[in-house]
């Protein structure tokens, strides 16, 4: 049974945004147009956050692509009335659209702000009705959803593997955002294979002491795990976090 | 014709037939007989008290003030002698206000307690130095100069003052007679504390002003003192051990407490100082409802603690509920809640019970007993914990120390603390006629009992 | 046998209970009348009635059927919805605790006003004398008794000066036809 | 008191029957202008409905907003009623008489009212009512007993059939009064729900009994209802929401409202239907004395929330604190909890002269409940404005047109079903009324001549 993980290395990523559209191309999010995004209701499962450090001139951008934290003992899910968000034996924190009916305490309990609600009718221009991801559903109004690690990925990649008579091998499979970061910051992979990337990146990091989580005193576990960036400044600045 | 009184299981108390002769009367015999009788008990009391002092400087004191877990018994010690003694003044202003009319004959009970506010106070004053400056813990003052050493103490000094106050004034009218027709023995220092009172209608006037605004002037110090007390005593004591309510936990409890004090005072009272007639079923029943109602209010509070660090599950909530309640101190919380709450619930829900005697008296004297485990439990946790954990504003509850288990000597100087408090009550009670002469009379003239067609009834006046 | 009502109705509480006196001295016993009035009087306001009921317990029936739907309901989706959230064990009790609770006193309430209508034997469709007047202050007094003592009731009742008597038959008036 | 005299029993039916036989012009008023509000609550409920949550001001991070707070609000003023009739049953306070009926009433109506805004304020309120409530054993998914979202109807379920069944009980022998004096539609109505009453002495000494057995066994409800309530927020990790004393707090804070709203009840009722016989100066005067009690304790548990939440000295606690202390608007929400809630009404309340002024104690509790709805506020949404350090992800909280008419529409609702209500039930209890004449007696003293009660024991 594995246990899917993520790790984002703050030392590669540079910010493109590229997680954050692949993202979107795959889940099916609806389009954020700009008066969604004043309304500050716009839909990013994976969301690049952007903080400046230092003084104009010598200014610099922060960037930190935030997606859902997978919290093992996730806050947000005990507090659904009808089970429409809970924790799957993968350790993935999934979301069924249809169980739910929009109390949004889940995003009141989410301290990460991963989690969206569809505050109106999702919406496409024509061109693009055809491209949606089949394999994904098309959330309706009134419903929460969130990053769940591509789960329609895994499952196939699972039923492949069974059809195949076969375990799943090691990194056989990875999500929309980390396949398509150009400088390969995002990385995706079970957490207890040791042979994963995920595991060996980990095991690495831990020797430079770059391995960090949002929020980790909380004690809710994330499996979203961060790697500082490699100079002083973006050290303290991620001790901020 | 069967009096209908009867087929409703309760009869008239003789309170009812009194004339004011009658009461004066049973208060000098007070005075006379059971005055005297006090003697033994008091010198028994007195002893132990001083074996407790001894206790307390020959272990304690010795080891000095640096290590702060040998003094957790006699910490403890002050907090229930607080939480008990303290709180039962507090009882007999909340009846005043709430004009009860059961209430005159309970009201000297309660107040008497108040005599006592000396010994916690210089227990605090002895507990003061173990404690480390605010400066850089966490603490309700916030690093403020001087605390808690010097604020403290002004609380407890106002508490004190207004309690000894509250008590002399409230038992002017009674230390009257006694100065009249008391003892010679006791006339003296009757005559000395009740100077100048003739019972002229002012006084009158101004006295049942002055005995209700000390009383809630009381009440108003009690509040902030208890709540200083639980955050300087327990809550700051403990890393991570982050809750607002268990300020109010603490006091409530401790009206908890004070009640079941006042209920056994009278359970004593009417046994062996022949105080049958002013001390009924009527007064047991009441007090009883109140004991059951603050035994919920216990469980109420301590839940809306326990459900909050439950659902919450921080490492640092998960470790405080493992320390105070289901790991380290297990038992003493087992007992606690089931003396403050399972059994006083399960024996006072019947009415039957309730209405009895016997059962509001039971049902204190566990309460008192819980309550001491309880606090025993709290200052057990909270003295184990050495300076260097506090210091730097801990956050956590880093090291989980052992469970404090109590040496003779530790038991020495709880028994001897609460026997002095009894002596100095056993003294006080030589002094003080019972029952409260102007209290029972002065509600002679409110209530009358007569027949109405057919049936018996009270009829209770209200004065506004 | 049949039994026959007759119902007094005097304006003032002397009256009354000097009527509940003077029919105890003609012999009926508590059982046989009963007093209607708009308010509560003390009780025993006109002599001893037999007070047993067994009201109390009826909450105690209730709040056990409510603690144990509220067990049902609560430790039931638990153990058969096996859904991890939160990190919070399988079977979580202080959730249960909650919602039992308000089971109980649920069941504890609704049992007790069940009672409360069924001690007052209420909802009551049988038909008896009344007199809308009771409402308006007026005391009734209304006597059931075999037919041969219905002279016997409405004699004692005219002992105490009645606005009225109304029997089975029709209105006895205050007074003796002729004496 | 010297201004009770003693009422006939005809004269106590009249007046207290007046307000269903004759509509007074300001009842008119209020129906109409009640009504014209409720119309714009309405249409306001369903355009969200048609168009969903986008139409009202919540967004990321605020998820939660003014219907909450409402929520929170009406749950508050909803445990006067049963605070007020249960406490003062048992205690046998006479002063209660007159109060207990509208209070119990407003419980039920703010209880109902309150329940609406979860409702309506979910995704999909279609969804909710066949998932939620009534459960739903066919589709086999029961909900999350671990959620505080389903605490919390099961607890605001149990504490409304508690009390309207109490209502109902108490009001049995005023249906049977009614029945006789009515004809017609009215006459079958109130025979119906007089279920056959006749007043004999069993009956009655069931009544009695009931209102003590019912009155102990609700106080704990209600005292349960809105700490459950308060653990809606408590139990989530949001920082100044996830504070132990929030249970009690919120619960001394619904009484502080609650009793407060009974007194502008009370005013109101002595106002439209001349009640002056029944709600008189010594009622407002008990009332007021046991408004001191609860504003101070409210006050205790108050500062108790603030202390705590400083006491930890973490930057984010600190840092909601500072926002919510210090910066506007919330500096004055804060001053505004302070004064409205504390300083202003209960300095008054202290003075019997003031206690029996009508006017004074009607605008005063009004102040008290402009504070509280403001402290309601106050502790729930600055926590969410500023969750933990995602200083990208914090964000205002601006209500839109539509939240606003429907708080305001809220209040509407309650008003015009509370004369719906007195237009159909007497608004005060008749046969208490009656009964405390009954029980009245006065004794002598001297030359003072003391108003005392006749008590059973």
């Amino acid at each position: 049974m594995p246990r899917w993980g993520m790790v984002i290395d703050l030392d590669r990523c540079i910010g493109c945004g590229a997680c954050v559209v692949a993202c979107q191309a795959e889940n099916n999010v609806p389009i954020n147009t700009e008066d969604v995004y004043h309304q500050r209701r716009a839909i990013a499962w994976i969301r690049l956050e952007r903080y400046w450090e230092g003084e104009y001139p010598n200014i610099k951008a922060r960037y930190i692509p935030v997606p859902c934290m997978q919290c093992t003992n996730a806050p947000c899910e005990p507090v659904c009335p009808v089970y429409a968000t809970y924790h799957t034996n993968e350790g993935i924190n999934m979301q069924v659209y249809n169980r739910c009916i929009g109390t949004r305490y889940c995003a009141v309990n989410c301290h990460w702000h991963v989690r969206f609600f569809n505050f109106w009718e999702p919406k496409w221009p024509d061109s693009l009705k055809n491209q949606l991801n089949p394999d994904v559903t098309v959330r309706s109004r009134g419903v929460m959803e969130k990053c769940n690690f591509c789960v329609h990925r895994l499952v196939k990649a699972e039923q492949k593997a069974k059809t195949e008579k076969r375990s799943l091998r090691t990194d056989e499979v990875t999500t929309a955002c980390a396949q398509a970061c150009p400088t390969s910051a995002i990385v995706f992979g079970d957490l207890d294979d040791p042979n994963s990337a995920v595991s060996k990146l980990l095991a690495q990091a831990e020797q430079e002491g770059r391995v960090y989580r949002l929020l980790e005193d909380l004690g809710t576990d994330p499996k979203v795990y961060y790697l500082k960036k490699i100079d002083l400044e973006a050290a303290e600045h991620a001790a901020t976090h | 014709m069967a009096t209908h009184g009867h087929a409703h299981g309760h009869e008239l108390q003789r309170t009812w037939e009194l004339a004011p002769a009658d009461v004066l009367g049973s208060a000098l015999r007070w005075m006379r007989s059971t005055a005297a009788a006090l003697r033994r008990p008091l010198v028994i009391a007195a002893i132990l008290f001083v074996i407790g002092i001894v206790a307390i400087v020959a272990f304690p004191l010795r080891q000095g003030f640096a290590n702060r877990q040998a003094w957790t018994y006699v910490a403890a010690a002050f907090l229930y002698l607080m939480s008990t003694a303290a709180a039962a003044p507090a009882l007999s202003t909340a009846l005043r206000v709430a004009r009860s009319h059961w209430r005159r004959p309970v009201n000297r009970a309660s107040e008497i307690w108040a005599v006592t506010l000396v010994i916690p106070f210089l227990l605090y004053l002895l507990l003061l130095p173990t404690f480390p400056g605010t400066e850089d813990r966490l603490s309700v003052w916030f690093g403020w100069p001087l605390s808690p050493w010097l604020w403290g103490a002004i609380l407890l000094l106002t508490l004190t003052g207004a309690g000894y106050l509250f008590a002399w004034f409230s038992s002017l009218p009674d230390l009257a007679i006694v100065r009249d027709h008391g003892e010679p023995a006791q006339r003296g220092f009757a005559a000395w504390l009740s100077r100048g009172w003739v019972g002229s209608h002012r006084q009158w006037r101004i006295y049942e002003k002055v005995v209700n605004n000390i009383g809630v002037l009381y009440v108003l110090i009690y509040v902030p003192v208890m709540t200083v007390l639980a955050s300087d005593f327990i809550i700051a004591l403990i890393p991570g051990y982050f809750t607002a309510v268990f300020p109010a936990y603490f006091t409530i409890t401790s009206f908890q407490a004070g009640i079941a004090l006042t209920i056994v005072t009278m359970a004593v009272l009417r046994r062996w100082g022949g105080q049958a007639d002013y001390l009924g079923r009527e007064q047991f029943w009441a007090l009883g409802k109140m004991l059951l109602a603050f035994s919920l209010l216990w469980f109420y509070f301590w839940w809306s603690e326990f459900i909050i660090f439950w659902y919450g599950r921080t490492p640092r909530e998960i470790d405080i509920l493992r320390f105070l309640m289901f790991e380290t101190y297990l038992w003493p919380f087992v007992l606690s809640f089931a003396m403050n709450f399972a059994l006083p619930l399960l024996i006072l829900m019947w009415n039957p019970i309730r209405r009895s005697i016997a059962g509001p008296t039971v049902v204190a004297a566990i309460v008192l007993i819980g309550n001491l485990i309880d606090r025993i439990r709290l200052t057990s946790a909270a003295f184990s914990q050495p300076d260097s954990a506090l210091l730097g504003h801990a956050h956590e509850l880093h090291e989980v120390p052992a469970a404090y288990i109590p040496g003779i000597s530790d038991i020495l100087i709880l028994i001897g603390m609460l026997a002095g408090a009894l002596a100095l009550v056993l003294w006080a009670a030589r002094y003080l006629p019972f029952p409260s002469v102007a209290e029972v009379v002065g509600g002679l003239w409110l209530r009358a009992h007569q027949p109405f067609k057919h049936a018996r009834l009270i009829v209770i006046g209200k004065t506004e | 046998m049949a039994i026959r009502e007759v119902l007094g109705l005097y304006r003032d509480l002397d009256s009354a209970v000097a009527a509940a006196d003077a029919l105890r001295d003609a012999g009926f016993s508590r059982s046989e009348f009963e007093v209607l009035s708009n308010a509560p009087y003390p009780e025993g306001t006109f002599g001893e009635e037999s007070g047993i009921h067994r009201l109390f317990v009826f909450p105690l029936i209730g709040a056990a059927c409510g603690f144990a739907a509220g067990l049902l309901i609560t430790g039931g989706t638990q153990l058969s919805y096996p859904l991890l959230t939160g990190g919070k064990p399988l079977l979580s009790i202080p959730p249960m605790i909650i919602i039992m609770y308000e089971g109980t006193m649920l069941g504890a309430l609704i049992f007790t006003v069940l009672g409360v209508l069924f001690e007052s034997r209420l909802p009551w469709i049988g038909r008896a004398l009344y007199d809308p007047r009771i409402t308006q202050g007026y005391i009734g007094i209304l006597v059931r008794t075999a037919p041969e003592r219905e002279a016997r009731a409405i004699e004692a009742l005219r002992k105490a000066n009645p606005e009225d008597i109304l029997t089975e038959s029709g209105n006895a008036g205050r007074q003796p036809a002729r004496s | 008191m010297q201004e009770r005299h003693r009422l006939g029993e005809e004269e106590i039916t009249r007046e207290l029957l007046r307000p269903l036989v004759t509509t007074p012009a300001m009842m008119w008023v209020g129906f109409i202008g009640l009504g014209a509000v409720l119309a714009i609550f309405v249409f306001a409920v369903s355009w969200m409905f048609y168009w969903g949550l986008g139409v009202t001001g919540l967004q990321r991070p605020n998820m939660w907003g003014f219907m909450i707070v409402n929520f929170v609000f009406w749950i508050g003023i909803s445990h006067a009623g049963v605070m007020i009739s249960a406490i003062l049953r048992l205690t046998q306070a006479e002063w209660r008489r007159p109060v207990t009926r509208a209070a119990e009433v407003m419980t039920i109506f703010s209880l109902m009212t309150a329940m609406l805004h979860p409702v309506i304020h979910t995704g999909r309120p279609w969804r909710t009512l066949y998932w939620v409530f009534p459960y739903d054993f066919w589709r086999n998914l029961w909900p999350d007993v671990r959620g505080p979202l389903v605490w919390d109807p099961s607890a605001i379920l149990t504490y409304l059939t508690g009390s309207t069944l109490f209502l109902y009980t108490t009001m049995i022998p005023d249906m049977a009064l009614a029945r006789d004096r009515t004809t017609g539609w009215r006459r079958v109505f109130y025979t119906i729900l007089a279920l056959g009453w006749r007043g004999n002495e069993r009956q009655w000494k069931m009544q009695t009994i009931a209102g003590f057995l019912l009155s102990g066994l609700i106080l704990p409800v209600f005292v349960s209802v809105h700490s459950i309530v308060s653990w809606d927020f408590a139990v989530s990790l949001v920082p100044t929401w996830h504070a132990t004393v929030f249970a009690p707090y919120f619960v001394i804070g619904a009484i502080h409202s609650g009793v407060s709203a009974v007194v502008t009840l009370m005013a109101l009722m002595r106002w439209l239907f001349r009640f002056e016989n029944y709600i008189r100066l010594e009622h407002f005067d008990a009332i007021g004395r046991l408004l001191i009690a609860v504003g101070t304790g409210w006050l205790w548990f108050f500062l108790l929330d603030i202390f705590f939440a400083i006491y930890p000295q973490e930057a984010r606690e600190l840092e909601i604190m500072q926002f919510r202390l210090f910066e506007w608007p919330f500096n004055v929400l804060t001053a505004l909890i302070f004064i409205f809630g504390y300083f202003i009404p209960v300095p008054i309340w202290v003075f019997q002269r003031f206690r029996r002024n009508v006017k004074i104690m009607f605008w005063t509790s009004i102040l008290v409940n402009v504070g509280m709805w403001a402290e309601r506020y106050w502790l729930i949404k600055p926590g969410l404005m500023r969750k933990y350090e995602f200083t990208f992800d914090w964000n205002w909280y601006r209500p839109s047109i539509v939240e606003i008419s429907i708080v305001l529409g809220s209040f509407a609702l309650v008003g015009f079903l509370l004369l719906v209500f007195s237009k159909i039930f007497p608004p005060i209890s008749v046969w208490e009324e009656k009964e405390g004449q009954h029980f009245a007696q006065q004794l002598r003293v001297g030359k003072r001549v003391v108003n005392a009660i006749v008590r059973e024991f």
